[in-house]
């Protein structure tokens, strides 16, 4: 059953709590409480990755089923168990959270001085919850680790976040669980009609034709403000904005993919019909999110804002993907999904250097910055081909696939992402010109340094996995293929069973 | 007579209307027969040769307030008596003994307030 | 005029009403409002001993004497507390009662 | 004359006797001893009522089953831990007279008296039994004037209460003939239809009831009383005697008036509806943590209520599990709240716990996290909690009830963050006083049930299914 | 006759006479009580007492009436008008109104209510609303203070007073005053609850503010308690009530230990007497008790009354309630 013959995703969940006890065990002064955190925080998250690179190897790429399964009686009379287990969907966005926490850590190392132990903490905790979502086989498990990564995130961007930090945290965290709330009715709707709340189960529950819309609409609700979709978006700029840089990392990163995951796992499975009817409706949402925060983009003044509008771009690009109902959509917006995890990553990173160096985000207050930090420019040059999408690095496969998915739906969708990927280009090329070209116009930019060792650390995973998933994307697409092409099966067969009916 | 519980208490009723009318009586008789002749010095209240400081109807002390409070509770107590005692032949043990106990938790009561001094005056 | 039921329930009603009004529409004294308790709990003898006549069922007189009991209990508690509000704000006027609010 | 039954109630009464007369008897104050002998005495009370038989007793007056047992239990601990809560407050506060405890231990009996109740007539007693204690300790602090008044208010709206409840009784006992739940449940069911006389009659047993636990329209008295009182009264108020009037509400409309449904559903529906709406609204804009923390337990009502007005086996079960874990999360909270002293003085403004994160990083901890709870955040025991009645609204199909319900928990999150944001976002306002070791004790106990219900949520969930099913018959 | 005797006119007339033969001669009983009261005083005193008008001085209390009634009626400038005329109309009422329910005889009792005792009990507390109103009304601090404690102490007796009569009721099992009395048949209770009615002779001194308990009327601290702005006939009213309470109280006492109307042993020579006689000196041997008091005891301080009342008389009463319910359980004494 378990191919790992341990319960490896309950300890990839589960170890980070660990380290965090341990954290919080050290006594003694600030400064060695500092050092232990930040060290035990660093191990314990390598660790992790480390553990979850076991998934990659002994992951079953040909089973379109769920691997890795762990079952435990919770409330048995009711239906709901504690239920682990990825399938080709899921696995990847496992690694890629714990791939991710362990560079965040090292991207504070230095950025956080004040309460590093509870912010490594809170880095912990986030982590577990991340790695159970994605690993959750069970509705209300899932709903738990959903609803509690708020906690951790909240506190992070509102404790150590910038100066409007304190409106950034509540406006995402209210929209967020307002989102999910109306998600839990849904749940508890499928709940108490299905008897049951494991996924796998409810999978062969059939949801009553006339229930799925409203259904649909209540996991639109959640989803859709955490993708986030236009036009309930406006939390992401403020949040980006305020977190620090390791927060903005993991949730352009992770938390962004919660809502994707979330359409591809619930809705699409689930509610087949409802998401064929309404598919439209996020066709214009998503294409509306492609163009105009592209457009708010190039307005943009601040680094860290027009990463956040750029995200949201491309998220646009993995809804339209997931409801093309197609394999090569849906194949790119999994591509997508995990091409902008790491470069959007990477870009928030970026800006978090200069940040860390000059204490500013604001775009014309740099210049000539390839003169001064020569290496960085390289690196920062990597991530901006890389979002543009330019062939060779990650972005391009998925944003391509989506592209081609979209044709065989319509061509003016597909014409409309496009066109996206072109302003996309213009603003993060206008971008790269402003802060790394032209003269220095500020004498304090000349005596910065260049990339730490550290920082090299930091980047080095990153500029790999870009150049990797862009020149030989293919052990990537092997992960979703099966699972992929059984699921567009699915849905042909619920959409055409209906439209049969229909007739 | 339709009700004749009530019949009892008729003569009650005329005891009341005779001796309210005595009592009118005396009072208006008196007004009637009197010379009325008031003026203010005599309409003053009684004081110590000068006129009062302050509202009569003051501040008073608080052990009168309890007292009252005591009688309340000790009173409702032997109105609870009043039937029990008349009809403690037909109640058995039982009654006996919850009355008992219902004394009993009066008397702890009481020993509260004894303690705390609410019955001492001065 | 044979004097039934229906006559003690009204005039239950009204003193709960009476009792009820009292309360809220009050302006002046707090020892007014504990008087309107009193009528209160005066409709709700009323109209146990009125059923429990009627009924020739003896549940409403004891229920009755239980009231009366509790109630002079109240009454000694509302009145402790209405004394040491008065010792504390030198007053018992209802519309002083207003340090709380928010 | 089954009256061992009744045991727990009849220790409880002689141990409050007894423990009177042991505190007035020595010449020094008496408050700590006391104290301790009645947490003794209520946890005597607590193991009868664990071994405690089923049936009536008493006439019939009392009735003993699985949930009378769960409502007791709750509402034991409940009293227990405030007790703990009130130890160091009282002493520091200047009202550490034995009383307290004794008048605690009172009121947990009419609890119990209330929770047991198949009648109109214990129902009356014990509820009084309640109150008037209650009415006392809201003015315990003697000397403050807000305390004063706090009790005058909650003494005249709680007598109101109680007469319109009475009135209530009055009609229900004519139109129906009996005052017995048992006897009463019988001639409802009969097919002969109720009087108009009788439903007034339950129309304004709720509305005495829906004053005792705070719902909307009738819950004018809470943030006033709450802040007023002495603050481990207000955590008092909060938990037990709140148990035990829903308890109460629940007997009372599921037993006798089980039969008519249809009338009085509607009313509670509305009446958990209002509750929600305000509590969420009106607490927004509130500065001082207890009035807050009034209006926070005027919405749990109506979340709980939520349960009752679905009128199911599976909402009661909600009901059931949120109420004990609102009375956790709440005792976790207002220890907190008792703990809230700066060079001595209590203090009581949400401001005042500015920066505790860094002053104190354990109280803030614990505060957030029950914060969070009652936002419903999962994991946190508060999720569960609305889980379950939301469950029950849906199963039933109150989808209007189920929506207002997350929206309302949404905009009460806004205010319980804001708690939290003062702890950890804003600058330190000075520190406070260390916790004296029995707050951060409750702190540490009932934040550590509310963090780790997730694991194990099962014997809680039997407990209320059991209860539930004893209620429903 | 017989149907006019039976016709509401005739039933009201008939009551209407029967009232009045019983309020007369207690209004006269009053009228020669305050005589003898002055009379034995001034025995025990080696003196006279009034001895002008009329032949020993026996129309000197309506001497005193007629002076009374030509007095003029003041009404204090700052009084509440209404209740300071009430209330001594008030307490003169009650205390008549308690006489409808005495039996002076087997069967002559003019309201013969099965609830007798409960009504006098009731009648009796009322008396507190008399003195709290003309204290209340008068607006005046002598009056306001002597008001304040005379209810304290009356209602502070009260509470023992319901112990005692609970404790006859216990042996007679009815509240009717007449079952009362025949229940002494055979022993009158004043022999085996002795204690209980020392208790309840005390009390009911208290209850009408006599000596050595008339303090609140103190001359010497509050000039003449709650009544003390009073004059003419309203203040003869008050007279008129604390005296017929007197009478009142020691006819409760002969009903309720003395055994009423029975002779003292059923036997020839005392049986020839007639009840009512025998109530009447029962009565008056209560009443010569009353003013022997009067001329013997100093007059208590207000602490020592109400110490009295509470700490002694209280629990003791409470005791003793208790012990004879025991004892009448366990011997099966008990009427059925």
């Amino acid at each position: 059953m378990n191919a790992a013959g341990f319960p490896l995703l309950s300890l990839l969940t589960f170890l980070p709590l660990a380290g965090a006890a341990i954290i919080l065990s050290v006594r003694g002064e600030e400064a060695v409480i500092a050092r232990n955190a930040r060290w035990t925080a660093l191990w314990t998250s390598l660790l992790v990755f480390l553990l979850s690179l076991l998934l990659w190897v002994k992951f079953d790429t040909g089973s379109a089923g769920f691997q890795f399964e762990e079952k435990l009686s919770w409330l048995p009379e009711f239906g709901v168990g504690y239920h682990m287990g990825v399938d080709g969907i899921s696995v990847l966005f496992v690694l890629l959270s714990t791939a991710l926490t362990p560079i965040c850590i090292l991207a504070s190392w230095e950025s956080i001085e004040t309460r590093v132990r509870e912010y490594m903490v809170a880095f912990l905790i986030l982590e577990t919850m991340m790695v159970g979502m994605f690993a959750a086989l069970d509705f209300i498990v899932f709903y738990v680790f959903f609803e509690a990564v708020l906690i951790p995130m909240f506190l992070i961007i509102g404790v150590w976040g910038g100066p409007r930090r304190v409106y950034a945290a509540f406006k995402f965290f209210l929209y967020t669980l307002l989102g999910s709330v109306l998600m839990l009715l849904a749940i508890l709707y499928l709940w108490y009609n299905a008897g049951t709340t494991d996924i796998p189960e409810l999978f062969e529950y059939q949801v009553p034709r006339a229930a799925q819309s409203w259904i649909f609409f209540a996991f639109l609700a959640s989803f859709a403000v955490k993708v986030p979709m236009w036009p309930v978006h406006t939390w992401l700029p403020d949040a980006h904005v305020e977190a620090p840089t390791a927060g903005s990392v993991i949730l352009a990163g992770v938390l962004l993919k919660m809502g994707a995951y979330g359409f591809l796992r619930f809705s699409l499975p689930l509610l087949p019909e409802a998401s064929a009817e309404f598919a439209p409706l996020i066709y214009v949402l998503s294409i509306v999110a492609v163009i105009y925060t592209s457009l708010v983009a190039l307005a943009q003044e601040d680094m860290k804002k027009l990463i956040a509008y750029s995200s949201v771009a491309h998220m646009g690009i993995v809804t339209l993907g997931i409801f093309t109902f197609n394999a090569q959509g849906l194949s790119g917006a999994l591509f997508t999904m995990l091409a902008h995890g790491v470069v959007s990553g990477a870009l928030f990173l970026c800006v978090g250097v200069l940040y860390d160096r000059v204490h500013s985000r604001d775009i014309l207050r740099y210049g000539g910055v390839a003169k001064i930090m020569p290496a960085y420019a390289l690196v920062f040059m990597l991530f901006t081909m890389a979002s543009v999408g330019l062939p060779g690095t990650a972005n391009f496969v998925g944003e391509f696939l989506v592209i081609i998915g979209a044709w065989q739906v319509n061509p003016w969708v597909a014409f409309g992402a496009a066109l996206g990927m072109i302003l996309g280009a213009a603003y993060m090329l206008y971008l790269y010109r402003r802060v790394i070209f032209g003269r220095i116009t500020r004498d304090d930019l000349r005596t910065l340094l260049d990339l730490s060792p550290r920082e090299y650390a930091t980047f080095a995973p990153l500029i790999l996995l870009t150049l990797w998933m862009g020149i030989y994307p293919q052990p990537f697409l092997d992960f979703f293929e099966a699972t992929v092409t059984a699921l567009v099966a699915r849905h042909e067969a619920a959409v055409s069973v209906s439209r049969l009916a229909g007739m | 007579m339709t009700q004749p519980l009530l019949a009892e208490y008729f003569p009650i009723l005329v005891f009341l209307g005779i001796a309210g009318g005595i009592a009118i009586a005396m009072v208006g008789g008196s007004l009637l027969v009197a010379r009325q002749k008031p003026y203010a010095e005599k309409l003053s209240a009684y004081e110590c040769g000068f006129e009062p400081f302050d509202d009569t109807r003051r501040r008073f002390d608080v052990r009168f307030y309890l007292v009252a409070i005591l009688f309340i509770i000790f009173d409702l107590e032997v109105a609870f008596l009043f039937p029990w005692a008349v009809a403690l032949g037909g109640i058995g043990w039982f009654g006996f003994l919850s009355m008992i106990a219902f004394l009993g938790v009066l008397t702890v009561g009481f020993i509260y307030e004894w303690r705390k001094g609410a019955l001492d005056w001065e | 005029m044979a004097i039934g039921l229906a006559h003690y329930l009204t005039v239950g009603a009204i003193l709960l009403v009476l009792g009820v009004f009292g309360i809220f529409l009050n302006r002046k004294n707090v020892i007014v409002i504990l008087m309107s308790i009193e009528l209160i709990l005066l409709s709700v003898n009323l109209n146990f001993v009125a059923f429990s006549a009627w009924l020739d069922d003896l549940t409403g007189q004891i229920f009755a004497m239980f009231v009366l009991t509790v109630a002079a209990a109240e009454a000694a508690i509302g009145l402790a507390i209405v004394v040491i509000y008065f010792r504390n704000r030198g007053s018992i006027e209802v519309e002083d009662i207003s340090t709380l609010k928010g | 004359m089954s009256w061992t039954l009744a045991l727990p109630e009849l220790v409880l009464a002689i141990s409050g006797l007894v423990i009177l007369v042991a505190g007035v008897i020595p010449k020094q104050e008496t408050f700590v001893p006391v104290t301790m002998a009645t947490v003794g005495a209520l946890l005597v009370a607590g193991l009868l009522v664990l071994s405690q038989s089923e049936g009536t007793a008493l006439g019939g007056h009392y009735v003993a089953d699985a949930f009378s047992g769960f409502m007791k239990l709750l509402a034991i601990g409940g009293a227990a831990i405030c007790l703990l809560l009130s130890l160091d407050f009282n002493t520091r506060e200047g009202i550490a007279r034995f009383e307290y405890p004794v008048l605690v231990l009172l009121g947990t009996l009419g609890m119990l008296v209330m929770i047991s109740a198949n009648d109109l007539l214990s129902l009356y007693l014990g509820l009084e039994l309640l109150s008037l204690p209650l009415y006392v300790i809201a003015a315990f602090h003697r000397d403050n004037a807000r305390s004063a008044e706090a009790g005058l208010k909650y003494f005249v709206l709680g007598a109101l209460a109680s007469g319109l409840l009475l009135y209530g009784s009055s009609l229900v006992y004519g139109f129906a003939g009996t005052t017995n739940f048992d006897r009463l449940a019988d001639a409802f069911s009969a097919d002969a239809g109720v009087s108009a006389g009788v439903v007034v009659g339950v129309v304004f047993v709720i509305t005495g009831l829906a004053f005792k636990i705070s719902a909307v329209p009738f819950h004018m008295w809470t943030p006033d009383v709450y802040e007023g009182a002495p603050t481990p009264v207000t955590a008092f108020f909060a938990t037990a005697p709140k148990v035990a009037a829903i308890a109460l509400l629940a007997r009372v409309l599921v037993g006798p008036f089980g039969d008519l449904v249809a009338q009085w559903q509607q009313v509670l529906l509305l009446i958990s509806m209002a509750s929600m709406i305000l509590g969420a609204f009106a607490a927004i804009g509130q500065r001082n943590i207890k009035r807050l923390m009034a209006y926070s337990s005027i919405g749990h009502v109506g979340y709980a209520l939520m349960g009752l007005a679905v009128a199911s086996d599976v909402g009661l079960r909600g009901l059931l599990v949120y109420m004990a874990i609102y009375v956790l999360m709440n005792l976790g909270t207002f220890a907190v709240l008792v703990a809230m002293r700066r060079d001595g003085r209590a203090v009581e403004q949400v401001d005042d716990l500015a920066g505790l994160g860094r002053t104190d990083l354990g109280m803030a901890v614990w505060m957030a996290v029950f914060m969070f709870s009652m936002a419903g955040i999962p994991p946190l025991a508060g999720f569960f909690g609305k889980l379950y009645v939301f469950l029950a609204a849906v199963q039933g199909g109150y989808w209007t009830l189920a929506v207002i319900g997350v929206l309302t928990s949404v905009v009460s999150a806004y205010y319980y963050l804001r708690i939290v944001k003062v702890m950890f976002f804003d600058q330190p306002a000075g520190a406070l006083d260390p916790a004296p070791a029995s707050l951060t004790v409750v702190m540490a106990a009932s934040g550590l049930f509310v963090l780790l219900f997730v694991l194990w949520p099962a014997p809680m969930l039997a407990a209320a299914q059991a209860a539930a099913a004893a209620l429903l018959g | 006759m017989d149907g006019f005797l039976s016709s509401p006119v005739g039933v009201l007339a008939i009551t209407i006479a029967q009232t009045l033969a019983l309020l007369v001669p207690v209004l006269i009983a009053v009228a020669y009580l305050t005589l003898a009261e002055r009379k034995v005083l001034a025995a025990m005193q080696l003196r006279r007492g009034p001895n002008v008008v009329g032949p020993f001085g026996l129309l000197q209390p309506f001497a005193d009436a007629l002076k009374m009634l030509m007095k003029e009626t003041i009404v204090p400038s700052g009084a509440s008008r209404f209740l300071f005329i009430m209330a001594p109309m008030l307490t003169f009422v009650l205390a008549m109104l308690a006489w409808a329910v005495i039996p002076v005889n087997e069967g002559w009792a003019i309201a013969d209510i099965n609830v007798g005792i409960l009504y006098l009990f009731a009648i009796s507390s009322l008396g507190v609303y008399g003195v709290i109103i003309a204290g209340w009304a008068s607006n005046s601090k002598y009056a306001f203070l002597g008001a304040l404690r005379s209810a304290a102490q009356m209602v502070s007796y009260e509470v023992s007073m319901g112990f005692v009569i609970v404790t006859v009721l216990m042996c007679v099992g009815s509240l009717n005053l007449t079952e009362i009395v025949l229940a002494q048949q055979n022993v009158w209770f004043f022999i085996p609850l002795f204690p209980m009615f020392i208790i309840f002779f005390i009390s009911t001194l208290a209850e009408t503010n006599r000596a050595p308990f008339d303090l609140p009327e103190g001359e010497s601290e509050l000039v003449a308690g709650f009544f003390v702005e009073y004059s003419s006939m309203s203040f003869a009213l008050f007279f008129l009530g604390e005296y017929a309470n007197m009478i009142l109280m020691s006819a409760l006492t002969t009903i309720l230990f003395l055994g009423g109307w029975l002779p003292p042993i059923q036997m020839e020579p005392f049986t020839w007497i007639p009840g009512p006689i025998w109530f009447a000196l029962k009565i008056c041997l209560c009443l010569f008790t009353f003013i022997w008091v009067r001329a013997t005891f100093p007059r208590y301080r207000y602490d020592q009354l109400m110490r009295l009342g509470w700490k002694v008389f209280l629990p003791f009463s409470l005791l003793w309630l208790v012990l004879t319910a025991a004892v009448l359980k366990l011997t099966g004494w008990l009427p059925a």
